[in-house]
């Protein structure tokens, strides 16, 4: 049976010909069912695009895929015609993204909404009944009330509740959070992480959450992908990972950043940027701010080899 | 700080240098804007010249070819020609001309003509053509009911119809920004009053204001004086709502932390407002004006249907193409007399062209 | 806008009804509630066919139905259907027949006129029409409370005529001094009801009486037609008044159009393309410059296209030759170009310089003729063909100026006077007249080619007209005018020195010159008379004179055409009239 | 003497509503804080979004008027001052902005921006003094002075912070309040503005007052932390105890939300139910006590002190010891 | 969200007095009044002129005229026309009905056309259509309206498909009884000056829909609804529709009023009785209670327009309708 999701080898570019710009090179990954893969990442190293790519969300042009597939349930999503698309989109794969304020209609009420994927994937259910129950499901208090209400009316938290509801509706096998609590306070990102934990456990359903918080990681992941510049540089259990770190940007990250109630005096800091979309550096992407770079970083692009059993990484030098 | 000594570069910048520079790279991709550019330099140009480049006077009136046709140049061998206009009497048929390709004279560069200053300043004769026999002059667009060059008068025509825009819109957008911005900068009452303000002079319907302003005005004036005050009067009505505007940007950008950090840092109000909010309007406000300068070319249109625009004999656009539909009959007769309505569109077009390629270059999400 | 031009700033038109013949033995047909008069008023047209709706396009609404306080076009457009007068004068003939007097005569000392009135002669509520009527109507022209226009045609020296009612048909008149025009105008003011309007006139509501809001049923009437719906801005709705007492010679009592509709169309290419898209059926004014147009589709026999003449409009410019100081003791033109102006070889230097030819075909396409007379060659009755006329020389322009020490003396081009004055002034107009902005313009480079230097300043028309009457601070002023009267007798506000409307110098407490006393002379003398070969003579000089002092420079005068549908019966077209083809509208029919 | 003592500062706004935009109530955004910075001192200030904090940080230097209460720095009451000698007295506290993209002037060289400060305060004798007071500032922050040339947009986030750290640090300021100048910042780049500010608080001397909602980096570059709920200081005392030891239980709950990398530590989560009241109506007592785990009856009507409740720690809780 | 409706209409209130303000000002320094005309008159001497003008209060300061105006204008009174000798809410009201079917009719044309152009533009983004579609806009903003008016009135004429005056023909002038016939008769006659008057609306409001569509397909919601698996119809037809809406319902606003006051050229080409033409001639006669009138019923008019524009808005978006 194949896994649930897998990428392969998925290149992705935004704009033709000279003025093409590679979002991601190669990102390959494997989730399987009823596991919680985290992609972890900074700002513009493609674990968005990567996400959205699973169901097709990004709008072709710009965005243009030059290579790889990406098979869920062993079916290539890029070949899907239209209606096979919109089975995945929302019946095998529910979203939730980074802004629940942005991303309900401003202009329905929450019914109005809820009721769409129901509808569109289990007519059956597409009941009052039904959304209630699912509001409950995502600990929404009074959920009778709720439906009626407008989007702007809920607060930040419950608006990420009710997304994730509707990415329930359909029963999907596979949750796609895009920063699911970015935008959220910290109380209240507890919460959902709290809420999605407890969902996996009784849906049995895969969960791919992107973050770039290592904390979060920590918290929820069973495992972790790292990426850096449209790139998977490191892929491994959590704990592993977590606590093994061997790419040595997941190394510098993980030391870069504070933890609560440990004493760190300075902080080891990362030098020089984080490099946009198209102005990859060449070899390795990461080599101009890697502490521990060596001379033929620059030159060749090392790839992703298997250093442990399940523990991928893409440095030479791991060790 | 070792480790922020190396992060000194900046990254490698696939940019260019400055805002204005990217919204050129970007206006550049946009074909049919810089057409509407190009068009727009070249009219704006001959008007600039039009002296030089019409061939006669605005108010030179040839007494003997009303309502003569256009004529076509052509060549004959290498030199370009154009037919030697003839006027006929033939009963019942009044405006006849005989332009017989067989009997042509050639067109000359650079002759001396009809007296003119170059750029309302230097006087000169030269003209950029003509022919060499004054008897037999050249109308490229014919003539009108007075047997005025019509050509000539679209050129002379377009200093004020072309002129009339940007006039209209430097006063508007100067009052309407200034305005604007003390508005959204400093809120509360101040901004209640110029907001009311405002609302009660876009409240006012134009059309009821230009009347009624232009009534106020002394009824002898001198062209130049009306031309002013058709300006005045366009951008009396203007400036509310482009000052609603800038206080709706102003009231964002005052959120913007650098005005923040420039007030930390104790500047003065008035130069926060002109230092800091106005100069990030500009993009709005430069595509605005873009395509509002249409507005004021079609408005004194509308202010010379009235009879309050521009008066004989000087020319304006407006006023030429008054004469063109004050009598439908001439319409069908001498669709010519039109052509003041083609550079109007033509004008109009170009500008919008323009706009709509500024406003998608100034777009940073599209 | 388009009407301003038309609003004749000078007219002192008199309201031009029109009637037919005197009534004679023809044996009367009753044919249903035809009123039926003692004598019968028979008109000798064509005898048509009953029914049918006439429609004419107009360019404003009427203001008032009142005919008395009414005072503009688009007013008396309707008026005239809805009233009759004791005379009704043929415009086509000039003739003056019986209206609702069936006679009149006058005694030997030329003043004391009897006005017999028709028996049986009713108002359009049934009641009867009698010499209270009369008298009241002239009560209400006299009163000085109710504003009009009327009045001052009717007053000799400031003395109104007497009105008195000897029984319930005669009307006696008698006027300070013989008054020659005294039928036409007389027996031309509209009848009002004394029923109605008696009590409005006690409570001093009579300017507001027969206003626009009156209920067409409120509106009693003696004219050929009835008002039935007036719409503001649409149309105004006429019917047939089924109490009319005209008939023709079958004994048909008029008129014989059911209803006939005033539709206001106030642009001018709307207005001609509705006549030819058959929205209307009248187009009375075809302009010199739509002729060809016309002519094409008239060709076609979609419509009948006649060509009157010439009309009664001229185009003329004058000189401010008023000698006054304003309020603050300013002189209203400076000396130095007033004794330009008061120089008659000055204005005839300048009508010599004037390219009437050149006017005539630019702007007219050669349908109008040059106009150097006060009277239109329209009006023949009047018209003095021996006026001096002024071809385009411009030679002899400049030996006239040169005479009067006026030449170019540094060869600039530009004229200058002994004094080394330029010769410049300005020169202004109303603005939204387009040909008389070309005609301006033409002018303007006219005097250019003379080495005058004229200004061309059109100004706003309310703005013109305090500038002509109030401030009077003006140096020349381009004007048109429309129809106005046939008769002298409506020029001698114009012509008298003391006259309101001398515009060149009004209401002079004394002659100011030599030739304008003279004109008064002539003008009050002719007005006395009653002999009409007499006071020709004593207008022909008149003419004269003005011809050759040029105080007004004429310019062109227009060729009339009329459009209406060949169906149309009874049409006989004038150009004496501004209804050109409706002022007998009772006789009209649709074959 | 402290470099900053606020006593019982008040930001109220009107909430207007009706026919005649009556003020119906007030946003009580920062309602009754007191607290003290040491010069060259660190005061982490944290909370959740709608807590009062930024609020708080633009009133300590009037860029907000404050309703009530004080403001004295270094001994003068920055609420009494006005016109001139408050644009003068602005040189001594500046601030550091969240958004690197808003924060700098895109229409102005960095030259300018930073440069700016010197014009109107008259620092710079000369524009070639100016220039190279520029110069030193960008090279102080890490930047390389040729950079005075470009516009901002030419940088990264966190070079962007570095100018607008410049841009506070050109006038030599003793208190900088820092307006959550990390949290738009990518996680790689974020160690480097910390250490940044570090450096610059021991070469100038200056106090920060750091508003984050990030409890571990305020533990971090705070000598003391002070935590606020809904416009009220909930706890205040230092950072490492604090964080060790919180004794009001939002501050305990707020500690144990925050993620922790290590998956082994797997403490026992302390979830808060429901979410932040609204400002305008707080809740009655003591404001947590919607959702306080430990709630009492009397919770719902008496407001907490802010009291000692153990040597140099402050809660505002009747159940803390 | 009823009392910050509530607080827009009385906001009105100081707009209108403002106005009326304004234009007595602006009146009063026109050179002469609506009797200047009769001074020329030698029949009227100037007691009678003294008289009238004292009668229209036209011998006091403007201000002081303008307090007597809105004495009366308080008590609903409007005054009455110097030149019509009629109330001018009379003759206002007659108007006011064909100048409202006619920017009504125009209003709908522009919307019904411009609408689904401009979302065929967007969903079309840089194609052939979008261009085409630019084409056609620029085309109606790019020629003066009086020009194209006449042209209409020309074509009309050639082509004999459409009348070229008044709003029926003239068989039903005078008569009172309605049928389908007249209906479409009127439908008929509103045809030309309605596509003229819609003209340069058209344009501004398809470029606009064009661009707020673009907005708000680049929307979250817009994806997170793509993300849900819903047709692309669906999601542009209910999600991004619904949104781009918004804004343009404040132009439907304006346009309705602009439509009103700017008609007044069309009215006149095509002999459409309207509002528009009653004020021009009023002002040209300096009728000033008339004009006033006009200006504020104009006025009012372009408020209520912006009013009913925020009531649709609210109606629309239930982030107004439910603010407080």
């Amino acid at each position: 049976m194949p896994p649930l999701l897998e990428i392969q080898d998925l290149k992705l570019e935004f704009g033709t010909g000279s003025e093409a710009l590679r979002a991601l090179d190669g990102v390959s990954l494997v989730l399987e069912e009823g596991q919680t893969l985290c992609l972890v990442g900074e700002s513009g190293c493609g674990k968005s695009v990567t996400a959205l790519s699973i169901a097709q969300l990004l709008p072709t042009p710009p965005a243009r895929y030059v290579g790889g597939r990406i098979l869920v349930n062993g079916h290539n999503v890029l070949e899907m015609d239209k209606g096979s698309l919109r089975r995945i989109r929302g019946g095998t794969v529910g979203y939730i993204f980074q802004e629940p304020g942005a991303s309900l209609n401003p202009v329905y009420r929450v019914g109005e909404q809820l009721i769409e994927p129901l509808r569109l994937h289990r007519p059956a259910a597409a009941t009052e009944k039904e959304m209630v129950e699912l509001l409950k499901l995502v600990g929404i208090p009074e959920p009778e009330l709720r439906l009626r209400d407008y989007p702007h009316q809920l607060s930040g938290g419950m608006q990420q509740r009710v997304m994730i509801a509707m990415a329930l509706a359909a029963q999907p096998k596979l949750l796609i959070a895009d920063e699911p609590t970015t935008a959220l306070d910290v109380t209240i990102q507890a919460q959902i992480l709290e809420l999605l934990r407890d969902l996996k456990h009784r849906l049995g359903m895969s969960i791919l959450l992107i973050t770039h918080n290592l904390g979060i990681v920590g918290d929820i992941a069973d495992r972790v992908a790292v990426m850096y510049a449209g790139q998977v540089v490191e892929e491994a259990p959590a704990d592993q990972l977590l606590r093994r770190p061997m790419h040595p940007y997941t190394r510098a990250l993980m030391r870069s950043v504070p933890e609560l109630g440990r004493e760190m005096g300075r902080l080891e800091a990362i030098a020089g940027t984080v490099p946009a979309v198209g102005a990859f550096p060449s070899g390795c992407r990461f080599h101009p701010r890697c502490p521990v770079v060596q001379p033929d970083c620059s030159q060749k692009a090392p790839a992703l080899i298997e250093a442990e059993p399940a523990c991928h990484v893409r440095c030479p030098h791991w060790k | 700080m070792s480790e922020s000594i190396s992060s000194t570069n900046p990254s490698p910048t696939r940019q260019p240098r400055t805002p204005w520079q990217l919204f050129w790279h970007r206006l550049r991709q946009r074909r049919i804007a810089l057409v509407g550019g190009v068009i727009l330099v070249v009219l704006y140009g001959t008007a600039l010249l039009a002296g030089f480049v019409a061939p006669h006077n605005y108010d030179r009136e040839d007494r003997t070819r009303f309502f003569h046709p256009p004529v076509r140049p052509h060549f004959e061998g290498l030199r370009l020609v154009v037919p030697r206009s003839v006027p006929l009497e033939i009963e019942g048929k009044q405006f006849a001309y005989k332009l017989d390709r067989e009997d042509s004279m050639p067109l000359r560069f650079f002759v001396t003509g009809d007296e003119y200053k170059l750029i309302g300043l230097i006087p000169a004769r030269l003209h950029f053509f003509g022919t060499a026999d004054a008897n037999y002059p050249v109308h490229l667009l014919g003539t009108d009911q007075l047997g005025r060059d019509v050509f000539s008068r679209l050129l002379y025509g377009s200093q004020i119809s072309l002129s009339i825009g940007l006039v209209g819109i430097a006063l508007t957008f100067t009052i309407g920004m200034l305005v604007g911005g003390i508005s959204g900068y400093y809120g509360g009452l101040v901004d209640n009053g110029i907001m009311r303000l405002c609302e009660l002079i876009m409240s006012v319907p134009g059309l009821y204001l230009i009347l009624t302003l232009r009534a106020t005005f002394p009824p002898d004036l001198s062209s130049t004086r009306v031309y002013l005050l058709i300006v005045v009067i366009l951008s009396f009505i203007g400036w509310a709502s482009m000052a609603r505007v800038i206080r709706g940007m102003t009231l964002s950008l005052r959120e913007r932390q650098y005005v923040l950090a420039a007030r930390a840092l104790g500047q003065s109000d008035l130069r926060i407002i002109i230092r800091h909010i106005l100069p990030n309007t500009f993009s709005y406000v430069i595509v605005a004006a873009t395509l509002s300068v249409p507005y004021y070319i079609l408005g004194e249109v509308i202010l010379s249907y009235l009879a309050v625009g521009i008066q004989e004999p000087q020319a304006s656009w407006g006023l030429m193409l008054k004469d063109a539909y004050s009598n439908y009959q001439h319409l069908q007769q001498f669709p010519w007399l039109l052509a003041p309505g083609a550079a109007i569109f033509v004008t109009v077009l170009a500008f919008n062209f323009l706009g709509d390629g500024l406003r998608d270059a100034a777009d940073t999400k599209a | 806008m388009k009407t301003i031009g038309q609003i004749a700033l000078l007219s002192l038109a008199g309201i031009l009804l029109s009637g037919c013949d005197k009534g004679n033995g023809t044996k009367i047909v009753d044919r249903g509630n035809a009123t039926v008069t003692e004598p019968p008023l028979v008109v000798p047209c064509q005898p048509g066919k009953p029914g049918g709706r006439l429609v004419i396009a107009s360019f404003g609404d009427p203001k008032t139905f009142n005919p008395i306080t009414e005072n503009e076009s688009s007013s008396t457009d309707i008026i005239r259907l809805l009233f009759m007068g004791l005379a009704v004068l043929d415009t086509q003939t000039q003739e003056v027949r019986p209206g609702l007097a069936h006679k009149w005569n006058v005694e030997a000392d030329q003043k004391t006129w009897t006005f017999h009135l028709r028996k049986g002669v009713v108002w359009s509520d049934g009641k009867p029409l009698t010499a209270d009527d009369v008298v009241f109507t002239w009560q209400v022209v006299y009163d000085p409370k109710i504003n009009n226009v009327t009045a001052d045609l009717f007053k000799i020296d400031g003395k109104n005529f007497e009105v008195t009612k000897v029984d319930d048909l005669t009307v006696k008149v008698v006027t300070p001094e013989p008054y020659a025009p005294f039928i036409e105008y007389f027996g031309s003011v509209p009848i009002i009801p004394q029923h109605v309007l008696a009590p409005k006139v006690a409570a001093g509501e009579f300017e507001s009486a027969y206003g626009i809001n009156t209920p067409p049923a409120e509106m009693v009437t003696c004219g050929p037609f009835n008002l039935k719906q007036f719409k503001p801005g649409e149309f105004t709705l006429l019917e047939r008044n089924p109490r009319f007492f005209m008939v023709d010679a079958e004994g048909q009592s008029l008129p014989y159009l059911d209803t006939l509709i005033y539709k206001v169309v106030p642009d001018m290419n709307a207005m001609s393309l509705a006549f030819l898209n058959d929205e209307c059926d009248v187009h009375e004014n075809v302009r010199p410059d739509e002729y060809d147009k016309f002519r094409g589709e008239a060709d076609k026999g979609k419509f009948k296209l006649t060509e009157l003449g010439l009309g009664l409009e001229r185009g003329f410019l004058w000189f401010n030759m008023n000698p006054e100081k304003d309020k603050n003791g300013k002189a209203l033109v400076s000396p130095t170009k007033l004794k330009w102006f008061t120089n008659t070889k000055f204005r005839q230097a300048i009508s010599y310089a004037m390219d009437r030819p050149s006017i005539v075909k630019s702007i007219y396409a050669n349908r109008a003729a040059p106009n150097y007379s006060f009277v239109s060659q329209a009006n023949s009755k009047w018209y003095n063909p021996d006026t001096p006329q002024y071809p385009f020389d411009l030679g002899k322009a400049k030996a006239l100026l040169k005479e009067i020490g006026i030449e170019d003396r540094d060869g600039n081009g530009l004229l200058e006077d002994a004094e080394g004055n330029v010769i410049e002034f300005i020169m202004n107009t109303n603005t939204g007249n387009p040909v008389r902005e070309k005609l301006a313009t033409m002018i303007a480079s006219d005097l250019k080619k003379l080495g005058v230097k004229l200004v061309y300043q059109p100004i706003e028309f309310n703005s013109l007209v305090s500038k002509i009457n109030n401030t009077k601070d003006y140096e020349c002023i381009l004007m048109g005018l429309g129809g106005g009267g046939v008769d002298p007798a409506s020029s001698m506000n114009v012509l008298l020195s003391n006259g309101f409307t001398h515009q060149w110098y009004p209401r002079q407490t004394k002659p100011a010159t030599e030739w304008e006393a003279r004109i008064d002379t002539l003008m009050n003398e002719q007005i006395k008379t009653l002999d009409q070969s007499k006071r020709k003579k004593l207008f022909d000089e008149v003419q004269h004179i003005l011809g050759e002092q040029m105080p007004m420079i004429y310019t062109t005068s227009p060729k009339i055409y009329s459009a209406y549908r060949g169906s149309l019966g009874n049409v006989r077209p004038t150009a004496l009239s501004s209804y050109r083809v409706t002022w007998n509208a009772e006789e009209l029919f649709f074959k | 003497m402290s470099l900053l003592e606020v006593k019982d500062l008040k930001v109220h706004f009107p909430v207007r509503q009706g026919l005649f935009s009556r003020v119906k109530g007030y946003v009580r955004a920062v309602d009754g804080v007191s607290f003290s910075i040491e010069p060259g001192e660190t005061l982490g200030l944290v909370g959740e979004s709608g807590c009062g904090k930024t609020t708080l940080g633009r009133a300590v230097i009037r860029l907000i008027e404050p309703t009530a209460g004080s403001v004295v720095l270094e001994g003068a009451d920055l609420r009494k001052l006005r016109g001139e000698a408050l644009r003068q007295k602005r040189r001594t506290f500046q601030m550091i902005f969240q958004d690197p993209v808003s924060s700098l002037n895109p229409r102005m060289t960095v030259g300018q921006i930073v440069g700016e400060a010197l014009e109107i305060h008259n620092l710079a004798p000369d524009a070639a003094a100016r220039r190279e007071r520029v110069g030193e500032l960008l090279k102080s922050v890490g930047l390389d002075p040729l950079h005075a040339q470009r516009y901002p947009h030419e940088f990264s986030g966190g070079q962007r912070q570095r100018i607008g750290i410049a841009r506070a640090l050109a006038v030599r300021p003793k208190l900088i309040v820092c307006d959550e100048p990390i949290s738009a910042l990518d996680v790689s780049v974020q160690a480097q503005i910390i250490n940044l500010l570090g450096d610059l608080q021991q070469q100038e001397g200056v106090a920060y007052l750091f508003i984050a909602h990030d409890l571990a980096v305020v533990e971090h570059i705070s000598r003391r932390v002070m935590v606020m709920y809904l416009g009220k200081v909930v706890e205040m005392g230092e950072s490492r105890s604090l964080c060790r030891d919180p004794k009001h239980p939002y501050t305990k709950a707020l500690i144990s939300a925050v993620p922790v990398v290590d998956p082994k530590s797997k403490r026992q989560r302390m979830l808060l139910p429901g979410d932040v009241p609204s400002p305008i109506n707080p809740p009655s007592g003591c404001p947590f006590h919607p959702r306080c785990p430990v709630a009492e009856a009397r919770c719902k009507t008496e407001v907490p002190e802010l009291r000692e409740v153990t040597p140099g720690r402050w809660a505002a809780c009747h159940l803390a010891q | 969200m009823w009392t910050y409706l509530f607080q827009r209409l009385l906001h009105m209130i100081p707009i209108l007095i403002g106005v009326s303000l304004l234009t007595f000002l602006l009146m009063s320094l026109t050179p002469g009044d609506y009797y200047s005309k009769l001074e020329n008159n030698p029949q009227i001497t100037k007691e009678k002129l003294t008289q009238l003008r004292a009668k229209a209060h036209l011998d006091r300061p403007w201000y002081v005229r303008y307090g007597y105006w809105m004495k009366d204008a308080l008590r609903g009174d409007l005054g009455y026309s110097l030149e019509y000798k009629i109330p001018v809410s009379e003759l206002i009201v007659m108007r006011l009905w064909n100048t409202f079917v006619l920017a009504l009719a125009a209003l709908l044309i522009a919307w019904l056309v411009a609408l689904p152009l401009g979302i065929w533009a967007a969903v079309r983004k840089d194609s052939w259509v979008d261009r085409g579609c630019a084409m056609i806009a620029f085309l109606g903003l790019s020629i003066p309206e009086i020009l194209l008016g006449l042209m209409a009135l020309l074509f009309a004429y050639a082509s004999g498909w459409f009348p070229v005056s008044g709003v029926e023909s003239n068989r039903y002038i005078g008569v009172e009884d309605w049928d389908a016939a007249r209906v479409l008769n009127r439908l008929h006659h509103l045809t030309l000056p309605a596509l003229v008057l819609a003209a340069s609306s058209l344009a501004g409001i398809m470029r606009q829909m064009r661009s707020n569509l673009l907005d708000t397909l680049r929307a979250d919601y817009v994806t997170a609804a793509r993300a849900r698996g819903l047709s692309e119809g669906w999601v542009v037809g209910k999600h991004a529709l619904r949104n781009a809406i918004n804004p343009l319902l404040t132009i439907f606003g304006y346009s309705l009023a602009g439509l009103l006051s700017g008609a007044f050229i069309i009215e006149n080409i095509f002999s459409w009785p309207g509002l528009g033409r009653l004020t021009l001639e009023a002002l040209t006669s300096q009728d000033y209670r008339l004009v006033v009138a006009t200006v504020v019923m104009a006025t009012g008019l372009l408020m209520v327009g912006n009013f009913i524009a925020d009531l649709l808005l609210a109606w629309s978006d239930p982030r107004i309708r439910l603010r407080e």
